[in-house]
């Protein structure tokens, strides 16, 4: 990896500074949002010069994917009116002042504290690499994931089913006009999916000596969900199957820590030997929850048009964009 | 059953009901709630008598030895927390249990605990029982954070938290979608600045376990950094006096249940690691006692405000959430006097006042936990929390009796008051008795705290 | 200007400019771009502090990379639910805003 | 490989560079909602040819996996785009550009 | 001149050209007056700008697993930017109502909207 600094690290960083302003000082939102998804795509350049390949994987499998899926589509459902903003969204008002100030003042103390830090700077990288042959796999960013700090990773599967109950415990939104079935997609659907699927399997393998891992290929897979959603419409609400899938990942993770527990010698404490196994049992459990909620993230809950569910009071179907005409001739 | 066993008893069965209630559906979330809200009063109750006879229970997760690993730690005050946290959740189980209906089918307006918020119309039947995996992994949560001893693993359970919270106040429907979208955008920027401050710290000391950070404290820039950030960010958090206003609206529009659950227990989650910062690990750093004084101002301030405007609500439940806001006060004040005299007195202030909602009249543990609470302030001195706490506490009274007349008064002619079904009263009263109990018990109580104190 | 100094500092900038947008955008899709850029902010700082072992050790530190990773699942989670609100605010209240920044110009 | 070989990647991946800022002024500027759209698309090429480059430049094969899971998520956003959006005329008027609905029958 | 430098000078020129393309990609994204002929730039860059660098890249590979994957990355970027692109095609003849005529903004017109 080489450390030193590169040509091509100081445009890297102009780049992501004036798109990271852009993406947030754009008047018109959907510019806003294409910055955003390019920032992300940048920002994965980033880690991948900082010696984080794993990160990359994430940035680029969640920026390209879930995310921009994500603030797209709500732009689309907030139609006109609710994606229209003030001309200077961030311009310098004197209510602004203050916490213009107030960042500016962090980010100066921030610097001087960067500033001081020594120049040799051990980390953690040591301890983690000597224990790694009892960890069971031998990339360290999934040994420090998934066994020295399991017990996060846990936490932060919760944290993504929280997120789905919270989208299921919202009404169901006004449904967007089915757009007609589109043979196009449906053709890009038929190619990528299966390949979108063997990849996501590779990097779930790949991901014990190698850069990789549930995460990553989760977010592959759900970027293959979304693809199928806008192909063929999918309905994700709380259903039983929907929501055995989803706790799946969570339930055998939390299953290993309370084996481990009590027959072995402690809550997530794998016996090297096993370790591997172990390991890659809760990944793929993990990768499937995980995949399934971030799809259910993107598709939410619509009302059928049919449904005569709660009308809502602000029933401001204008605001609601059609999608492009159906049926128009190709 | 070893201290340790309890100990991760404790942190699985809550998660472990969650998973039962996801799974269980509409049907079985009630049962799979009310189980586990059992098993984890017992399970509280075993680790709080472990701690009490063993001292200070540590679970290294996964064998592996700190910094690398995490370790989790009980000591005297996460035990009470944890036990408390417990009692009340047992309380707010039931009462929800009847509010949301046994079917999951629950009819808003049921219950004269007021109309659920200003929408009216809480969100539709079929996804009610929510409540109950959210509510389950929300206390999941609350252990995890009581029992963690590493500052970023802090980080996941505050998000585990503030996610829970925001679905739970997103249970009332469409309306408290403003007041959910409020309250998320901030707890997200406290948790940012938050790990923010972990990552100050971590690149000074390399290592983000509690007491290791100790011992490795030196003052400096990056230390006083992190120490402003990760503050300003739990303040922000815990709604403490300045920070407060997404807490009203948040507690307004919430279902009963979600409401209690909110004051009684997510808000002081904040406050009880702003506690344990500043008790724990900042309070070794010289001249680190101006900010607890601060602190001490700030909930001074939110004492008297919370007092003033709780009087000046019409709607009961407005009237409980700036009683909360007033409550955090007392707990700012106690967390002032405990890093002057001593943890365990004001230790002590605080685990009781948690218990009720009551000004502290005689017979209640609210009252207990005033009365140590003036003693530590006279001790140490500081006059002018004593006038504030007496203050404070005449207004709690006021605004309290008068809800109650209100109660006693004849019912307007075009409100009928719906009939309370019997379980969620239940509730309540048991909850005021646990309040009151904790008067009797307030010695043994005070002898946890001191455990594993680290003054 | 070492590698690790240069992303350090760009992540600082990003921070500000992420902390700016969050608190003084009024358009809530904007504060959730500002919450984002101020996440990755503190990733990078956190990423850039992990590859200064790359002097000392074999490779950088692999602690701050999992803690990124468990950020940006915490973020993408956190995202898409603040999505999913401002959705359902903006179908019920009208306006893509909260309360106290909506006023008579804009929704 | 001759020892020139890195230097000149390490410039050929600055280039690239270059172009994806090129891309970003029509990203900036674009008129419509679709230029935009389609500056991403090439901006996304852009980033997959500078993994490819890099991983040769820093001997790191980890960095063709990222490129193939950008490869593979290349026409997500222009999917979604196309699905939920489409493409709008550019604003005439002064100001804003917000993003207009597709008046249906246009 | 070793074998390695031929290959080499040959990897180089292949990528060199690569780069050619990828500035023709993105000069004609920025210059051409409408959407339907940048996206007519924008495919240059992507199957040649693109396929001439893998094939570069090719040369200098470790192993035939590193020949499949560049190979592979090629091609789906190759499969979707076009699927992408003829999407977009469609739905702004959509928008337009039925043939493309040529919006009469030209590069310098852009000006007036660049805030």
């Amino acid at each position: 990896m080489a450390a030193e600094v590169q040509v091509f690290d100081a445009v890297l960083v102009v780049l992501l500074l004036w798109l990271g302003w852009r993406a947030l000082a754009s008047a018109d939102l959907f510019k806003a949002v294409v910055q955003f998804i390019v920032f992300g795509l940048l920002l994965s350049l980033a880690w991948v010069r900082l010696g984080a390949p794993d990160v990359a994987l994430a940035e680029a499998a969640i920026g390209a994917g879930l995310a921009g899926a994500l603030l797209l589509d709500t732009l689309a459902r907030l139609g006109r009116s609710g994606a229209a903003d003030e001309a200077r969204p961030l311009g310098l008002t004197p209510a602004r002042t203050g916490i213009a100030l107030a960042a500016l003042g962090l980010a100066a103390l921030l610097v001087a504290s960067a500033l001081a830090l020594p120049e040799r700077w051990p980390g953690l990288a040591e301890p983690a690499l000597q224990q790694l042959r009892a960890s069971g796999v031998s990339n360290p960013v999934t040994a420090t994931l998934l066994n020295y700090r399991a017990w996060d990773t846990l936490l932060e599967v919760g944290v993504l089913m929280l997120a789905v109950l919270g989208v299921w415990i919202l009404e169901a939104e006004p449904a967007l006009p089915r757009p007609a079935p589109d043979p196009m997609l449906g053709l890009l659907l038929r190619v990528l999916l299966p390949l979108t699927v063997i990849v996501a399997g590779y990097l779930l393998w790949v991901g014990a000596h190698a850069p990789g891992g549930a995460f990553q290929g989760a977010a592959l897979l759900a970027a293959g969900g979304v693809l199928w959603h806008l192909a063929r419409p999918l309905s994700l609400g709380p259903s039983p199957v929907v929501r055995a899938v989803v706790v799946l990942g969570f339930a055998v993770f939390l299953a290993v820590g309370v084996a481990t527990a009590v027959l072995g010698g402690g809550l997530l404490t794998f016996p090297p030997e096993h370790a591997g196994a172990i390991i890659l049992v809760i990944e793929a459990a993990a990768m499937l929850s995980i995949a399934l909620i971030m799809v259910a993230l993107f598709v939410g809950r619509e009302r059928a048009p049919s449904d005569a569910g709660i009308p809502d009071s602000a029933a401001d179907a204008s605001a609601v964009p059609g999608a492009p005409n159906p049926g128009a001739a190709p | 059953m070893t201290g340790s066993a309890a100990l991760v008893t404790v942190l699985v069965v809550p998660l472990a009901g969650a998973v039962a209630a996801l799974l269980a559906g509409r049907r079985g979330a009630v049962a799979a709630g009310l189980l586990t809200s059992a098993l984890g009063v017992a399970a509280a109750f075993v680790l709080a008598g472990a701690v009490l006879a063993g001292g200070m229970q540590r679970v290294a997760v996964g064998g592996w030895a700190v910094p690398l690993g995490i370790e989790l730690r009980a000591d005297g005050l996460a035990a009470a927390m944890l036990l408390m946290t417990a009692v009340i959740g047992a309380g707010i189980a039931v009462y929800a249990w009847r509010y949301f209906g046994a079917a999951g089918h629950h009819d808003p307006h049921d219950l004269a605990a007021g109309p659920p918020g200003p929408a009216g119309k809480a969100a539709p039947a079929s996804t009610q029982w929510l409540f109950w995996p959210v509510w389950l992994l929300a206390w999941g949560a609350l252990n995890a954070l009581y029992l963690s001893g590493d500052l970023f693993n802090l980080y996941v359970t505050l998000e585990l938290l503030g996610l829970a919270a925001v679905a739970l106040v997103a249970l009332a429907g469409a309306g408290a979608a403003a007041a959910a979208l409020r309250y998320l955008l901030l707890t997200l920027l406290g948790s940012m600045l938050y790990i923010l401050g972990v990552e100050l710290l971590y690149a000074a000391h390399q290592t983000m376990d509690l007491l290791q950070l100790r011992e490795r404290l030196q003052p400096g820039l990056s230390v006083w950094l992190a120490a402003a950030l990760m503050t300003t960010g739990l303040l922000v958090k815990t709604a403490i006096f300045p920070l407060h206003f997404w807490l009203p609206p948040a507690h307004g529009s919430a279902p009963a249940p979600v409401s209690a659950a909110l004051s009684a227990l997510v808000v002081k989650a904040g406050f009880y690691l702003l506690a344990r910062l500043w008790l724990d690990l900042f309070g070794a750093l010289p001249g680190a006692g101006v900010v607890p004084a601060l602190l001490g101002a700030l909930g001074a301030c939110a004492v008297l405000w919370g007092g003033v405007q709780a009087l000046r609500q019409t709607r009961l439940k407005a009237m409980i959430a700036y009683s909360t806001v007033a409550q955090l006060g007392y707990l700012m004040i106690a967390l002032l006097l405990a890093s002057g005299a001593g943890g365990a007195a004001a230790g002590a202030a605080g685990g009781a006042m948690h218990a009720g909602r009551d000004p502290g009249l005689p017979p209640t543990g609210g009252f207990v936990g005033k009365f140590a609470l003036v003693e530590a302030a006279v001790r140490a001195g500081a006059w002018w929390a004593v006038a504030v706490v007496l203050a404070g506490s005449l207004l709690a009274a006021a605004f309290l009796f008068h809800a109650l007349s209100r109660a006693f008064a004849d019912a307007p002619a075009d409100k009928t008051s719906a009939e309370v079904p019997a379980a969620p009263q239940l509730a309540a009263l048991a909850l005021a008795l646990v309040a009151v109990a904790l008067a009797a018990a307030g010695e043994p109580l005070r002898r946890l705290l001191t455990v594993g104190a680290a003054t | 200007m070492s590698l690790a100094l240069l992303y350090g500092l760009a992540g600082i900038a990003l921070v500000a400019m992420g902390l700016y947008a969050a608190l003084a955008a009024r358009h809530v899709l904007r504060r959730l771009l500002g919450l984002n850029v101020l996440g990755s902010g503190v990733f990078m700082m956190l990423v850039a502090l992990a590859s200064r072992t790359t002097g000392i050790a074999t490779r950088p530190d692999p602690v701050p990379h999992a803690m990124v990773l468990t950020g940006i699942v915490v973020a993408v989670s956190a995202t898409a639910l603040g999505l999913a609100l401002l959705r359902r605010m903006h179908a019920h209240d009208g306006s893509p805003r909260l309360p106290e920044d909506r006023d008579a110009g804009s929704p | 490989m001759p020892e020139w070989m890195t230097p000149a990647l390490w410039i050929a991946a600055a280039a690239v560079l270059g172009t994806i800022a090129l891309g970003l002024v029509r990203v900036e500027r674009g008129p419509s909602n679709g230029d935009r759209m389609l500056a991403a698309q090439l901006l996304g090429t852009g980033a997959v040819a500078v993994l490819l480059l890099l991983a040769r430049a820093t001997d790191a094969p980890a960095l063709l996996d990222v490129a193939l899971v950008l490869a593979l998520l290349a026409c997500v956003a222009g999917a979604v785009f196309v699905r939920r959006i489409g493409v709008q005329p550019p604003e005439r008027d002064e100001g804003r550009g917000p993003t207009r609905a597709t008046e249906d029958g246009s | 001149m070793s074998g390695d430098d031929v290959r080499g000078a040959l990897s180089l020129l292949l990528i060199a050209a690569g780069m050619l393309f990828f500035l023709a990609g993105s000069v004609g994204v920025l210059r051409l007056p409408d959407l339907l002929s940048r996206l007519h730039a924008l495919t240059k860059a992507d199957n040649l700008g693109l396929g001439l660098v893998v094939l570069g890249l090719m040369l200098q590979a470790d192993d035939a697993f590193e020949v499949l994957r560049l190979l592979l990355v090629w091609l789906l970027v190759l499969f979707a930017s076009s699927v992408a692109c003829y999407l977009v095609a469609r739905s702004a003849l959509r928008a337009h109502g039925d043939a493309p005529t040529a919006a009469p903004e030209g590069p310098d017109e852009d000006t007036r909207d660049g805030r």
